[in-house]
């Protein structure tokens, strides 16, 4: 029997899929393109910066590549990034499904997912928008010349995407597991996906209500955020960010499940607080949407919705807490194996407890008085989305490789690239710590000739952090072509997803698959 | 079908209730009072919220929930800045 | 301590910079001291459980309900700790003492203008008087600015329509850095100047320099506009049906559509622009709109002008 | 073992699919009330700081056209609760007629609505298009009719796909029931119909009426 890549090869066999596995491959295909877009824009940014005065670049374009860095970034990379691919091709196989709920829906999703990053793409290629990813008003709706409707069009349709791709998940979850797979007996990964789903089906209308009101007022003169037109700019922000702070945990719960796939995996032993990380997945989720207020601290809010606001701000910090402690513990007495999938994921750990951690600086209110606005930002939200988020793509990009295409990668290759993408994160982003402290406001193209000396740390370790994503891309490709053939499971792993044939077959199973308890390692008979 | 006429019939009597109190200064908590209590009618009796499993009773409260989360926080800023 | 020939901590300028460092510090402790932890204990497991290496791995744990949940409740305890520090250094940030010196701001593309109260003005720069507790009452003519003073460890969003306000009382002599935070287009990186700390003497001096004193230029500007001719008396009666300004800075009025509030800069602000909006109780929406038809420069002096005819010098926030 | 030919490969059982559409559609229905809630909340606002302006915008829409259109809703929604429980009982015939009637009844409302915003176009309300108003109450009138065409366009672009879907059933049922041999088709596109209802409910008597009669 054919595997899902080669039972029709037809390019319109492609465009018409309803397969979860391959409307994966198309996603991820979609999302490493606008990556790249996003990172020549990152790394143009990091060549302005490496001198104090603006010399590379005028303003006007520096401020365009920020926001088109900020918005590629965000929302046509970090948001579909793990469930788009990783999800879609997985869920199904980890709960001992054939496809999605709705296959169809799941295609739409694609296309529509699509269709608007192009429109993304051509509000850049008509001139672009210099309003920072964030649209704060009035300066997106009275005051600049750019693209905004056109920006925010493109991404209002891209919303649509993943509110389908969280309807879908969340009903696949909830109908389609085999008849085995209780709750409790639920990869931690689809958890993830689950909480991540109700975020992005709850939050993402109010993003699409608030992108129309912008277009709005561009298009027909009205002033709903705009004070000299009878409005108020602080609605804005408050309907913004109540889809966008919890779109950050959008940006980072899978990668969470990522890790907890991978570590119990090469710990050889089953995770340790199997419920506790379950359960602070749904926390999380839910906590999430009670603290949008604290971006907003210095903003013009009432002083009492900011004291509730960073009150709760450290409460949605335990249950991340919780998954660090169990993650650790799960280290403790296990037979550790470092191959590339572990490196990353031990990376993510290291990054995403220092992105945690300083997100704690930016919940105590008057600290966040002084940082808000500044470098210090920057840094903390990428510890959060580079550092933890896309070092748990590449770790599950490579754990499930080979299940995805049925080659092995050179392992070799892979450890360096984990390696180089770690410390060049790091020299990129811990300089930016200390430039926030000392008061360099974000969003700067020039900045004061103290500030040289650390950016240009920064700017270095930019550097190898692009190369360091480029050696993935090489040997992938590669692999595609030359690697060598993966097998059922490569890597001895637990999980219904590796009791299927690599690549998985068309229908993914047979006959309706014995489920286990997770995470049952050392796998018996195997060691 | 007996419910579901009592319903409509309650349905437009709530109908007449608001438009004879907008004759009278309809209040804004008043309309909404209303307009909840048919909304009320509508999911549980329609849209046979009442009859569903007990997990669609899960995703409306959580839509409830959420609102007011929305609505709660959103408001608490404006009063307590406005003073309202 | 030094990196790079800078200072590894701004330098503070502020009476209440030591403050926000002590609660940076408190929270640096805590993290690090958490990160310490995790990180030991990810390396030692590491080492120690490494595969091949010859230990005992019997029973590996899949969970312990004590520890997690200690676990939780230390973060949850630490959190408190954090946010009461927070919380209790923000609000001696926030709130201005009623005593303050107040100097207006008004932001726009690309440049800081600042009015003293004597009526002199600059602009990008900010001269303070040392060791004076001073109010900055800032509102914005196009988009969302913000008043960011590193060495001060404080900064506020400078809306347009709506005036908000940061404090200060430099403890230090010299000239520290202006910047404006909140992205507000092309040349916002470019959107910065100085504060001077100068002395009480200096600044007096300094201030003297000047032409007319907001009250004056607002008492003049009331004149202009007439609004005399109607919130006046005229032998103790109400000429035409508008409320009198005496005393009515700092009180609380009930509305004619029901509901009261409190007589502030931006109750008063309102008024001038929107005056139909919340019409005092007892009186009748004839007041014609400002809207347009003056600047924010002299919004404010009109407001300080109405102020000062209930002995008010400053926006107290109406706390009298 | 042969499975219908309306099961979806990817379900198991006719109950499974049966559950799944129903969770999906309700999950729909909550992402759409999302939707509709952050332009209330905006409403909300705008109605908070401009009240003058907001009873005023209301005084000039056409009480009377409104509740009737109340009323056309509410009762539509009467019928196709009665048509899917009339499906549920394999009763396609009279399942088809209420379905039509839904749809007419739909489509009546669209009409009135759509001579609503003719009525305030001719008196120069529409922002965007002809907006002129020299009062008092500028800004905030300005803002309200600006909600009322968003919000009952947005809810008329709903109608509409409703009367599509309810046309689609009705022919379905009358023609080719044996495509719905599980009746759970209709009952979606009748819990989306109440949907398109409840959003009415609300919008009603939040646009039209509070505030009073002038």
């Amino acid at each position: 029997m054919k595997d899902y890549l080669y039972e029709d090869v037809s390019l319109k066999s492609w465009l018409l899929t309803t397969d979860h596995k391959r409307i994966g491959i198309l996603f991820l295909l979609t999302i490493t393109f606008f990556f790249i877009i996003g990172g020549v824009a990152a790394t143009l940014m990091r060549m302005e910066l490496a001198t104090a005065p603006g010399d590379l670049v005028s303003a006007d374009v520096y401020n365009r590549l920020f926001t088109l860095h900020g918005t590629v970034m965000v929302w046509l990379f970090l948001i579909p990034s793990i469930p788009a691919t990783l999800g879609n091709f997985l869920l199904p196989l980890m709960i001992g499904a054939k496809d999605l709920a709705f296959p169809r829906l799941n295609l739409l999703s694609w296309y529509v997912f699509l269709f608007g990053g192009l429109l993304t793409l051509w509000s850049i290629i008509i001139g672009g928008v210099d309003t920072g990813w964030t649209f704060y008003t009035p300066y997106s709706t009275t005051y600049t010349n750019s693209h905004v409707i056109m920006m925010a069009a493109g991404i209002f349709i891209v919303g649509f995407s993943s509110i389908f791709s969280g309807l879908n998940f969340i009903v696949t979850v909830h109908s389609l597991r085999a008849p085995e797979m209780t709750w409790t007996r639920l990869p931690l990964f689809v958890w993830t996906l689950y909480a991540t789903s109700l975020i992005m089906v709850l939050a993402t209308p109010i993003l699409s209500v608030t992108l129309v009101l912008i277009a709005a007022e561009r298009l027909f003169g009205v002033g709903i955020f705009d004070p000299a037109l009878g409005g108020d700019p602080l609605l804005f922000q408050h309907l913004f960010w109540f889809y966008s702070h919890p779109a950050v945990y959008i940006m980072i719960l899978p990668g969470m499940g990522v890790i907890s796939e991978i570590l119990p995996c090469f710990a050889r032993r089953p995770i340790f607080g199997y419920k506790f990380i379950a359960g602070s997945s749904l926390a999380i989720a839910v906590f999430g949407f009670l603290v949008w207020g604290h971006h907003m601290f210095a903003a013009g809010q009432s002083l009492y919705a900011g004291l509730v606001f960073s009150f709760l701000s450290f409460l949605v910090a335990v249950p991340s807490g919780i998954k660090v402690f169990s993650w650790t513990a799960t280290l403790y007495k296990g037979s550790i194996r470092f191959d590339t999938p572990m490196l990353y994921a031990l990376g993510f750990m290291g990054l995403f407890t220092i992105g945690g951690l300083t997100g704690l600086f930016l919940a105590t209110l008057a600290v966040d008085v002084h940082l808000t606005d500044t470098f210090f930002v920057v840094a903390h939200f990428h510890f959060i989305m580079v550092g933890g988020m896309l070092m748990a793509y590449l770790g599950g990009l490579h754990f499930w490789w080979p299940k995805m295409t049925g080659k092995l990668y050179p392992e070799t290759l892979g450890r360096i690239s984990a390696v180089l993408i770690f410390l060049g994160f790091n020299g990129t982003f811990l300089p930016q710590f200390i430039l926030g402290y000392l008061g360099m406001p974000r969003r700067y193209y020039a900045y004061p000739e103290q500030f040289e000396f650390l950016n240009v740390i920064s700017s270095a370790g930019a550097v190898l952090l692009a190369l360091g994503y480029a050696l993935p891309l090489a040997y992938f490709t590669w692999s595609l072509i030359k690697g060598r053939p993966a097998g059922a499971d490569p890597w001895n792993a637990a999980g219904l997803e590796w009791k299927v044939s690599s690549p998985p077959p068309h229908h993914n199973f047979e006959t309706i698959p014995v489920v286990e308890q997770p995470y049952r390692y050392p796998r018996p008979g195997h060691e | 079908m007996k419910t579901h006429l009592l319903v409509w019939l309650s349905l437009m009597l709530l109908l007449g209730l608001t438009v004879v109190a907008w004759q009278y200064h309809l209040g804004f908590l008043m309309a909404l009072a209303i307009a909840v209590t048919k909304a009320a009618l509508v999911i549980a009796f329609f849209m046979h919220l009442r009859k569903e499993s007990p997990l669609t009773k899960f995703v409306a409260g959580a839509v409830l929930f959420w609102l007011l989360i929305l609505f709660g926080f959103t408001l608490a800023d404006y009063f307590s800045r406005l003073g309202f | 301590m030094k990196i790079g020939g800078v200072p590894l901590f701004p330098q503070q300028a502020d009476t209440g910079a030591a403050g926000v460092d002590m609660v940076a510090l408190v929270v640096c402790a805590i993290c690090g001291l958490l990160a310490l932890g995790v990180l030991v204990a990810v390396v030692y497991f590491l080492i120690r459980y490494r595969a091949g290496s010859d230990v005992n791995r019997d029973n590996p744990p899949e969970g312990h309900l004590p520890l997690e949940l200690s676990w939780v409740g230390g973060a949850v305890v630490l959190s408190l700790v954090m946010f009461i520090f927070g919380a209790r250094a923000y609000y001696d940030l926030r709130v201005a003492p009623t005593d303050s010196f107040e100097i207006e701001v008004v932001g726009r593309q690309w440049m800081w203008k600042i009015r003293h109260p004597s009526g002199r003005r600059e602009i990008n720069t900010l001269h303070v008087p040392l060791g004076t507790k001073i109010k900055l009452k800032m509102i914005s003519r196009d988009v969302i600015h913000s008043f960011y003073l590193p060495e001060f460890r404080t900064k506020h969003d400078v809306l347009p329509g709506r005036y908000t306000d940061l404090w200060i009382e430099p403890k230090k002599l010299g000239r520290f850095t202006l910047a404006c935070s909140e992205y507000c287009g092309t040349d916002h990186s470019r959107m910065k100047g100085e504060v001077v700390v100068v002395t009480p003497e200096e600044y007096e001096s300094w201030q003297a320099l000047s032409p007319l004193t907001s009250v004056q230029r607002g008492e003049r500007l009331y004149l202009k506009m007439a609004c005399d001719s109607c919130h006046e008396y005229q032998d103790g009666q109400v000429v035409s049906g508008a409320p009198l300004l005496d005393g009515i800075y700092g009180s609380t009025v009930g509305l004619e559509a029901g509901g009261s509030t409190k007589v502030d800069d931006d109750y008063l602000r309102r008024s001038i622009l929107r005056p139909k909006a919340q019409v005092v109780a007892g009186f009748q929406p004839i007041m014609p709109t400002y809207e347009g038809r003056l600047s924010e420069e002299e919004l404010l002096d009109l407001i300080a002008y109405i102020r000062s005819r209930s002995g008010s010098t400053v926006d107290d926030g109406g706390k009298k | 073992m042969s499975s219908p030919p309306e099961l979806g490969m990817q379900f198991s059982d006719l109950r499974q699919q049966k559950d799944a559409y129903r969770l999906g559609a309700w999950v729909f229905v909550a992402s759409e009330i999302m939707l509709f809630a952050g332009i209330f909340l905006v409403y909300l606002i705008g109605r908070m700081t401009h009240p003058e302006a907001f009873t005023e915008g209301s005084h000039e829409l056409n009480q009377f056209l409104g509740a009737v259109n109340t009323a056309i809703l509410l009762t539509s929604s009467f019928s196709v609760a009665v048509a899917v429980s009339k499906a549920e009982d394999k009763k396609y015939r009279t399942a088809s007629w209420l379905l039509l009637l839904t749809a007419v009844m739909g489509i009546c409302f669209l009409g009135i609505k759509a001579y609503e915003w003719y009525e305030e176009y001719e008196r120069a309300r529409v922002p965007g298009l002809n907006f002129t108003y020299e009062g008092e109450h500028l800004p905030g009138l300005l803002l309200f009719f600006w909600f009322y065409f968003t919000s009952t366009a947005l809810h008329a672009i709903h109608v509409t796909i409703g009367v599509l879907v309810n046309l689609w059933f009705a022919w379905v049922c009358r023609y080719r029931a044996h495509w719905v041999p599980d009746p759970s088709p209709v009952v979606l596109s009748g819990i989306y119909w109440h949907l398109v209802d409840l959003v009415w409910i609300f919008l009603f008597p939040f646009l039209y009426l509070v505030g009073g009669a002038s």
